[in-house]
């Protein structure tokens, strides 16, 4: 079919270091390699957003990227409603040729490297996972995180804090509770949050470790290096362009809504960002775990249920 | 007594339901359009401010919101909870009690809605189906108003901390069913089951008009009827308009004021069903649109008249649809939209404050 | 229970939950004064995001907490001026007016946000804390409560102030007459649109001081929606405290430690659904308001506007 | 009492009134008063309820500002702006109406008005109050709540403030009203104590021999006008028998062009009818702010009008309350037709026939932002066929309200207008068409011509007449004795709560009646 231009939706703005700019980034990029038009249509909300995927389709849009988990139940509607193409994320059911494309996104795979990358950094023998909420995506990044950990050194213990229900943009809430993780003991953060994650970075910025020496951070998604003050260990970065310019490609040939799209270390659209923070032999060790989980040699399995991803961290009553 | 003087009941409820004087309506007329005028003038000057030109700005909000065919159903859908919590303020607000919980009542209707919506399709003909998750939603909310109304009527506390507290209390109450109780099973996405597009309440003809529109309509007409026809809605107003005349006259006011607690929540629970039955299909995990705080104001510039109520929530929607897309189109955040209703607010407020002192020196 | 709960880390909660209760105490502390003058501000909620904003814009431009602290209050006051000009001196409606000033300010704050930070989402510096000798060296209390930065023991004093000012100055006595009695403050020779103009006033720098207390300190950030309902917390805490700043104090506080326990069960690895835990600060003050909510307890004259001579 | 005061002549006057007028909406409250106040000098306002004496303070201590004429201070022309102004030229004013504020102390209230930064000057406060409590006589615990003092040590403390302040001018706003005999005596020598330390006092009352035994000059007020004034070279030459009688004379003497002064007809009752309104020891326990009820009993027959004369707020209201059944009573029997009434509800006793009109008419009796033609039926929310099926008939309203409209002639422009807009004596009107409506079998009128003017007051009076002419019962409150005089069989008489004893209206019942309420025996 003929493609002019795609449309991407995202709750908050593309400006977030995060979720919502890495999909108008890659939805611009894939957009500029497939030369095709691209409206970005940002800031929408956790709300109703069918006006919005309406008005896109009325203005000719011929692909609608629903970028948020609370879009998958508006987005096929629509598509079945004005027969417009929409993809929708973390619903693999939900295909349907021509209409509805499913691109289910979970960094678990980099999230197990970046436990590898922290268990074998951490001079406390203490990691924390701290997150603002509890969506599937991120679920299966702690999940991966800890097995990576685990995997890495099982003597290093893993706390797990959520900073509350909708805490999106408690920003206070992220710096307390991380500040409450390192006193724990942590040296290093894995952080998943949205405005929350800034306070985040903020509390490993202003907080000593144990020890007296830097605690680090990891990311998840983006790439915060912009922004960075030296304390950035690493993140797991998303490329979603790969997805997108498939999706579009697919369109073209009539073939979309035929499959799930995703995104994994094989083809970097998931790779751990380097920093200067990560000595180069260590960085040697983890591109060789890798290339072991792109061969298959280490199995990675996503977790996407809060309860499951809880069981995994280091209970202290042991 | 001359026609000045008879105007003068800006300030006071209208409850003569006469046909007013052509004067009458036309300086209604003035005093609602002037001051939105002068807001859009503020409120522009903050778009120029941020470097956007607010003629195009205005210019987007009104085709998409009003003028454009598919824009114009989609302000009109919006609408539909909208118009239920209206009609459940004005119950609150005509019997003189702040009921500031209704994003509480609205999400916990939403979620039994959504809870059961899905499963009584399963085994019910589709309205008795919707029918029954409409009755359990309006339960629901109404027992959550319990504690609330039985503080205020029996212990005299004061309803708007309560409300509050409920609100803040119920949306986490809302989070928990979602995503422990009566989770999807089948989809990772922390979510209810989804009701079917098909089994949802039926399209407007050929439009994408929910006909909770009409529902909506028809709640906030009844409750305007019954606060301005009956004895029942007359009742509530002597409480609400001078509590001790209505101890005088006889009425018991602590089950009055239950009542009202009821019915107040009852419609919000019935906008958080209607929006689900009728659009959503499902409640997500944090999930709260907060429709509750933003029609308040609106149905205190109506007057807690509900036809008027119909009038600002239908500008309320235009500004919400209307300034999504506008803010979309300029770059601009659509929390502008949110800027602009404070706006339009303080001066509707103004102006009503300069025409009832205005009144005052005539008068003297 | 051993390893995690070293004196380090319940240090730290307890510091997290002074931290957390720092802006409920200045928010409610404001509230307060209002209440106490006879004035319902709803419009809290927007003095404190638009002190969180202006509060971090100031310190971040110039460098300094405190010049930070000083904006924050100003912002606070300056929507404060909006609200005591129109439901003080022209007596419109206090909660749809405070509802208004919330919505207005949360949007132009998220606006200006946008246009300004939200691609270099600046940070400030850790603020530095004062080390109170010999009690900072207290295990898990010393570090929690003597090691914050000075603004913290200034808003802790601030109780006292407050307790000083209401039971022993005029301007105490000021106040609780034009929210009890205004007629009768009046026929004393006081304005009471004046005192009550004082009071809200000084909400909106508490309030704004309380909101860049939260950007500034508790986050080190700003971002849109940062008070996430702080003020209206700050309103049910002013209420509850029946005109008694101690009391704002432990609810505060105690609504700090609810928060620090939720964390702490989940670094304690404790299986409890997350949102569950979460109710537990409401619920905690939804069953105060259910005990201790009787009437009497808020100033007879509470939102309604002062006339002289109307009867 | 001697009346040892410095020649009058001698002192120039603190404050002139020079044909002041102040009109609130639908009254003259004081019309083109000339009042000289003196130094060294109890000049005591009379008048009746409503007669403008608290208007008049309230010019005084810059609450309100005159529409017409000048305050002179010192001999200058003084517009008095505020309270403060008021307190900053030596006006202190002891008001009708508590001003005081409950939740603090004593020391706190008279402390209050300070400027705002300064501390409260609590030891200047204690010592200046041992010095005037010592000269004076009066004790008072500056540490103790206002909520937790009786009425009477509330009016102390608000005298107290006034002298704190170093007031030149002393007004006193029925300050005895609730104070015991005892007190009253006590306040009495205080005021001749401060006038001798060359004070000027303004005392208001409506207790006669108070006005007599503690007066210097008097001045009386009627409507608003002033009609009368006795000097102190007149007072000092009477005796108090005769200057009460001349008091009498210009307050409620006979108006010639007055109907009302007609002698009653006297009415003749069916001397057997069994009563119909029985009210057999009724309690009800004081609040901080009201009087309570002790053993209140009367009968009322068939036809009959009982009066209940006495100042106000000595428990009128709450006997009218606990009747209707508004206030909840601690003990005693009503009874209608035989039939008990204690124990059910307002709603209830009204159906049963009982029927209470209010002194309270916008406060209580209508809700003023609704039509006239619904409060009308206020009291009949539901009741066909003005609503069938709990739907409002407008049809049978308007009908029935356009026919009380004209039966009642209410004086409104529509019947859609608001009732709050009409003038008081037409919103009396729509409350007596409410309560006479069917059925009604006794009806208590609590002062049901309070601030109508005289046509109006006279029609009202017919009406009562009426009613008790068709054989209802009829309970009559009114602190207005004339009223009470021209329309009563029988005048029971009320103070603090109890009934101190009950007259028979027939020729000397006036004088009777005027001594059980100056608390002598009938
Ligand atoms: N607040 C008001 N708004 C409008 N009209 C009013 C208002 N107050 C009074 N009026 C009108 O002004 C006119 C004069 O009212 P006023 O109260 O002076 O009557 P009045 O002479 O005292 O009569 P009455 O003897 O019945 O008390 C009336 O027609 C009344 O309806
Ligand atoms: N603020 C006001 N607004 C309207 N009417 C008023 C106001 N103040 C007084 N009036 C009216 O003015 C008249 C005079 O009232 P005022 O209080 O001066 O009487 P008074 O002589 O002190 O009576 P009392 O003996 O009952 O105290 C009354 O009819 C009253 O209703
Ligand atoms: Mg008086
Ligand atoms: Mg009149």
């Amino acid at each position: 079919a003929d493609v002019k231009s795609i449309a991407i939706l995202t709750p908050e703005e593309g400006t977030d270091y995060g979720w919502n700019q890495q999909g108008v980034d890659a939805a611009k990029a894939a957009a500029a390699a497939t030369g095709v038009e691209v409206v970005v249509a940002q800031g929408l909300g956790y709300g109703d957003v069918r006006p919005t995927l309406r008005e896109l389709a009325e203005e000719g849009a011929s692909l609608l990227i629903a970028h948020a988990s609370g879009y998958n139940t508006s987005a096929p509607e629509i598509a079945n409603e004005l027969k417009v193409p929409v993809a929708i994320v973390d619903t693999p059911s939900a295909l349907k040729k021509g209409l509805v494309a499913d691109y289910t996104l979970s960094g678990h795979e980099g999230a197990y490297l970046a436990g590898r990358l922290a268990a074998k950094m951490t001079r406390s023998k203490a990691v924390g996972i701290v997150v603002s909420g509890e969506p599937p995506s991120w679920n299966s990044q702690s999940a991966g995180f800890a097995q990576g950990v685990k995997a890495e050194n099982p003597d290093v213990k893993v706390t797990y804090a959520v900073i509350g229900p909708a805490a999106y943009s408690d920003a206070a809430g992220g710096k307390r509770v991380t500040e409450s993780v390192i006193a724990s003991g942590a040296d290093i953060i894995f952080g998943q949050g949205n405005g929350s994650s800034f306070g985040m970075l903020q509390a490993v910025e202003t907080t000593k470790a144990a020890d007296g020496g830097k605690v680090y951070f990891i990311d998840v998604i983006g790439d915060k290096t912009p922004i960075d003050k030296g304390f950035l260990l690493s993140s797991v970065v998303w490329n979603i362009t790969p997805v997108y310019t498939a999706m579009i490609n697919d369109l073209k040939a009539d073939t979309f809504g035929t499959k799930s799209y995703s995104i994994g270390l094989k083809d970097d659209s998931v790779k751990l960002l380097k920093t200067a923070a990560i000595p180069d032999n260590v960085w040697t060790e983890v591109q060789a775990l890798r290339e072991d989980v792109i061969s298959g040699k280490i199995k990675v399995e996503p977790v996407f249920e809060a309860t499951a991803v809880r069981a995994l961290m280091t209970n202290v009553s042991e | 007594m001359s026609a000045e003087t008879q105007a003068m009941s800006a300030t006071a409820l209208d409850t003569s339901n006469g046909t007013p004087a052509r004067r009458d309506i036309q300086r209604r007329i003035i005093m609602t359009l002037g001051p939105i005028l002068a807001a859009l003038i503020i409120a522009g000057c903050i778009l120029l401010a941020v470097g956007v030109n607010p003629l195009t700005y205005y210019g987007f909000v009104l085709e998409r919101g009003l003028l454009s065919p598919l824009g114009v159903q989609q302000t009109l859908t919006r609408m539909a909870p909208l118009l239920f919590l209206a009609a459940g303020l004005i119950v609150a607000f005509r019997a003189g009690m702040w009921n500031l919980g209704g994003d509480g009542q609205f999400l916990l209707g939403a979620v039994t809605a959504a809870a059961s919506g899905p499963l009584l399709v399963q085994v019910l003909p589709a309205w008795l189906a919707l029918f029954c998750a409409f009755l359990l939603a309006t339960a629901i909310a109404m027992l959550w108003s319990l504690v609330p109304a039985l503080l205020r009527a029996y212990q005299g506390v004061n309803e708007i901390i309560t409300t509050l507290m409920m609100t803040f209390l119920g949306t986490s109450l809302a989070n928990v069913l979602v995503k422990l109780v009566f989770l999807d099973p089948s989809t990772t996405v922390p979510q209810t089951r989804t009701l079917p597009v098909e089994d949802r309440l039926p399209r407007l003809f050929d439009t994408t008009i929910t006909s909770g529109l009409l529902l909506g309509l028809a709640a906030i007409l009844i409750v305007h009827f019954v606060m301005t026809r009956t004895a029942f809605g007359l009742k509530l107003q002597i409480v609400g308009a001078n509590p001790r005349a209505a101890v005088h006259a006889g009425l018991g006011v602590p089950k009055l004021t239950i009542a009202v607690f009821a019915i107040s929540a009852g419609l919000a629970g019935l906008a958080g069903a209607v929006d689900i039955i009728g659009v959503q299909g499902n409640v997500r995990a944090d999930w709260n649109p907060a429709y509750a705080m933003a029609v308040i104001p609106v149905v205190f510039l109506a007057r807690m008249n509900g036809i008027a109520a119909i009038g600002f929530v239908f500008m309320l929607s235009v500004l919400s649809i209307g300034g999504e897309s506008a803010a979309r189109r300029l770059g601009v955040p659509h929390h502008f939209t949110l800027v602009l209703v404070s706006i339009v607010l303080i001066m509707l407020a103004l102006a009503e404050y300069i025409d009832h002192r205005y009144n005052q020196s005539r008068k003297a | 229970m051993t390893g995690l709960f070293s004196e380090v880390f319940l240090g730290a909660l307890l510091f997290g939950a002074v931290t957390a209760a720092i802006p409920l105490l200045l928010a409610g502390l404001g509230e307060q004064m209002s209440e106490k003058a006879g004035v319902l501000n709803i419009g809290i909620e927007g003095m404190m995001i638009f002190g969180a904003y202006l509060g971090f814009v100031g310190a971040f431009y110039s460098g300094s907490l405190w010049l930070g602290f000083l904006t924050g209050a100003l912002g606070g006051m300056v929507v404060a001026l909006l609200m005591a000009l129109l439901c003080v001196r022209l007596g419109l409606n206090q909660i749809v007016i405070g509802i208004g000033l919330t919505l207005g300010l949360e949007g132009l704050t998220a606006l200006l946000h946008h246009f300004q930070f939200s691609r270099s989402y600046p940070r400030l510096p850790a603020a530095d804390r004062t080390v109170i000798p010999f009690l900072a060296d207290i295990p898990i209390l010393g570090p929690a409560l003597f090691r914050q930065h000075l603004i913290v023991y200034m808003a802790i004093a601030l109780v006292f102030v407050m307790g000083y000012i209401y039971r022993r100055t005029q301007l105490g006595l000021n106040l609780q007459a034009a929210g009890d009695k205004p007629a009768a403050l009046d026929v004393a020779g006081i304005d009471v649109v004046r005192t009550r103009t004082i009071a809200v006033l000084t909400t909106g720098a508490l309030a704004g001081l309380g909101g860049a207390y939260l950007a500034n300190v508790g986050a080190g950030i700003f971002i849109p929606f940062i008070t996430n309902g702080a003020g209206f917390l700050g309103i049910v805490l002013a209420m509850l405290a029946r005109g008694r700043p101690v009391w704002v104090l432990f609810g505060a506080l105690l609504f700090g430690v609810c928060l620090s326990l939720t964390t702490a069960m989940q670094v304690a690895g404790i299986n409890i659904p997350t949102d569950v835990i979460q109710m537990l600060p409401f619920l905690a003050v939804m069953i105060m308001l259910v005990l201790f909510g009787r009437r009497a307890s808020l100033p007879a004259a509470l939102g309604i506007p002062y006339e002289r001579g109307a009867r | 009492m001697t009346n040892v005061s410095i020649s009058p002549a001698a002192t120039p006057d603190i404050v002139v009134l020079d044909r002041v007028t102040k009109r609130f909406p639908g009254i003259v409250a004081n019309d083109s008063v000339d009042l000289a106040i003196r130094p060294g000098e109890v000049h005591v306002l009379l008048g009746e309820n409503g007669a403008g004496k608290s208007t008049l303070i309230g010019m005084l201590s810059g609450l309100q500002q005159p529409d017409e004429g000048r305050i002179l201070v010192d001999g200058t022309p003084t517009p008095i702006t505020s309270p403060r102004h008021a307190l900053s030229l030596g006006i202190g004013t002891v008001f009708q109406h508590m001003m005081l504020v409950p939740t603090l102390t004593v020391a706190e209230n008279l402390l209050l008005g300070g400027s705002w930064w300064q501390r409260p000057k609590t030891e200047e406060l204690e010592a200046r109050v041992t010095e005037i409590s010592r000269t004076l006589g009066i004790t008072i615990n500056l540490h103790a709540r206002i909520s937790e003092l009786s009425l009477g040590e509330q009016q102390q403390v608000e005298i107290l403030r006034a002298l704190v302040r170093n007031s030149r001018l002393l007004i006193l706003d029925e300050s005895t009203s609730m104070l015991t005999p005892k007190g009253i005596d006590e306040l009495g020598a205080l005021m001749r104590r401060l006038v001798e330390q060359g004070l000027a006092i303004v005392f208001i009352t409506h207790k006669l021999k108070e006005a007599a035994a503690f007066g210097d000059r008097i001045s009386v007020l009627k409507l608003g006008r002033k009609v009368g004034e006795i000097p102190p070279e007149r007072f000092r030459a009477l005796g108090e028998d005769e200057i009460i009688s001349e008091i009498v004379e210009l307050m409620f003497g006979k108006r010639k062009d007055d109907p009302e002064a007609e002698e009653k007809a006297p009415r003749v009752l069916p001397a057997s009818a069994a009563p119909l309104l029985e009210v057999r020891d009724i309690e009800v326990p004081a609040t901080a702010n009201t009087p309570g009820l002790s053993a209140i009993s009367f009968d009322i027959r068939p036809g009959e009008l009982l009066g209940i004369a006495g100042i106000d707020g000595n428990g009128q209201k709450q006997l009218a309350e606990a009747l209707a059944g508004q206030l909840p009573t601690s003990g005693g029997t009503i009874a209608l037709e035989g039939k008990r009434l204690d124990g059910l509800s307002v709603g209830e006793r009204r159906e049963s026939g009982l029927r209470y009109l209010t002194d309270d008419r916008l406060g209580e009796g209508t809700v003023g932002s609704f039509p006239v033609s619904i409060n009308f039926f206020l009291k009949q929310v539901g009741a066909a066929p003005f609503w069938r099926s709990g739907i409002e008939q407008r049809a049978e309203i308007d009908k029935r309200a356009g026919e009380l409209v004209r039966e009642y002639d209410v004086r409104t422009p529509s019947l859609k207008t608001p009732v709050g807009r009409l003038s008081g004596g037409n919103i009396q009107k729509v409350l007596l068409a409410r309560e006479l409506a069917e059925g009604a079998k006794a009806v208590i009128f609590n002062k049901p011509t309070y601030g109508l003017d005289l046509a109006n007051t006279l029609a009202t009076r017919q009406r009562i007449r009426e009613i008790a002419a068709r054989g209802l019962a009829v309970l009559l409150i009114s602190t207005d004795l004339e009223e009470l005089l021209s329309m009563c069989d029988r005048i029971a008489v009320i103070s603090s709560g109890r009934l101190v004893g009950t007259v028979e209206n027939t020729g000397d019942a006036r004088t009777r009646v005027g001594r059980l309420m100056i608390g002598l025996a009938a």
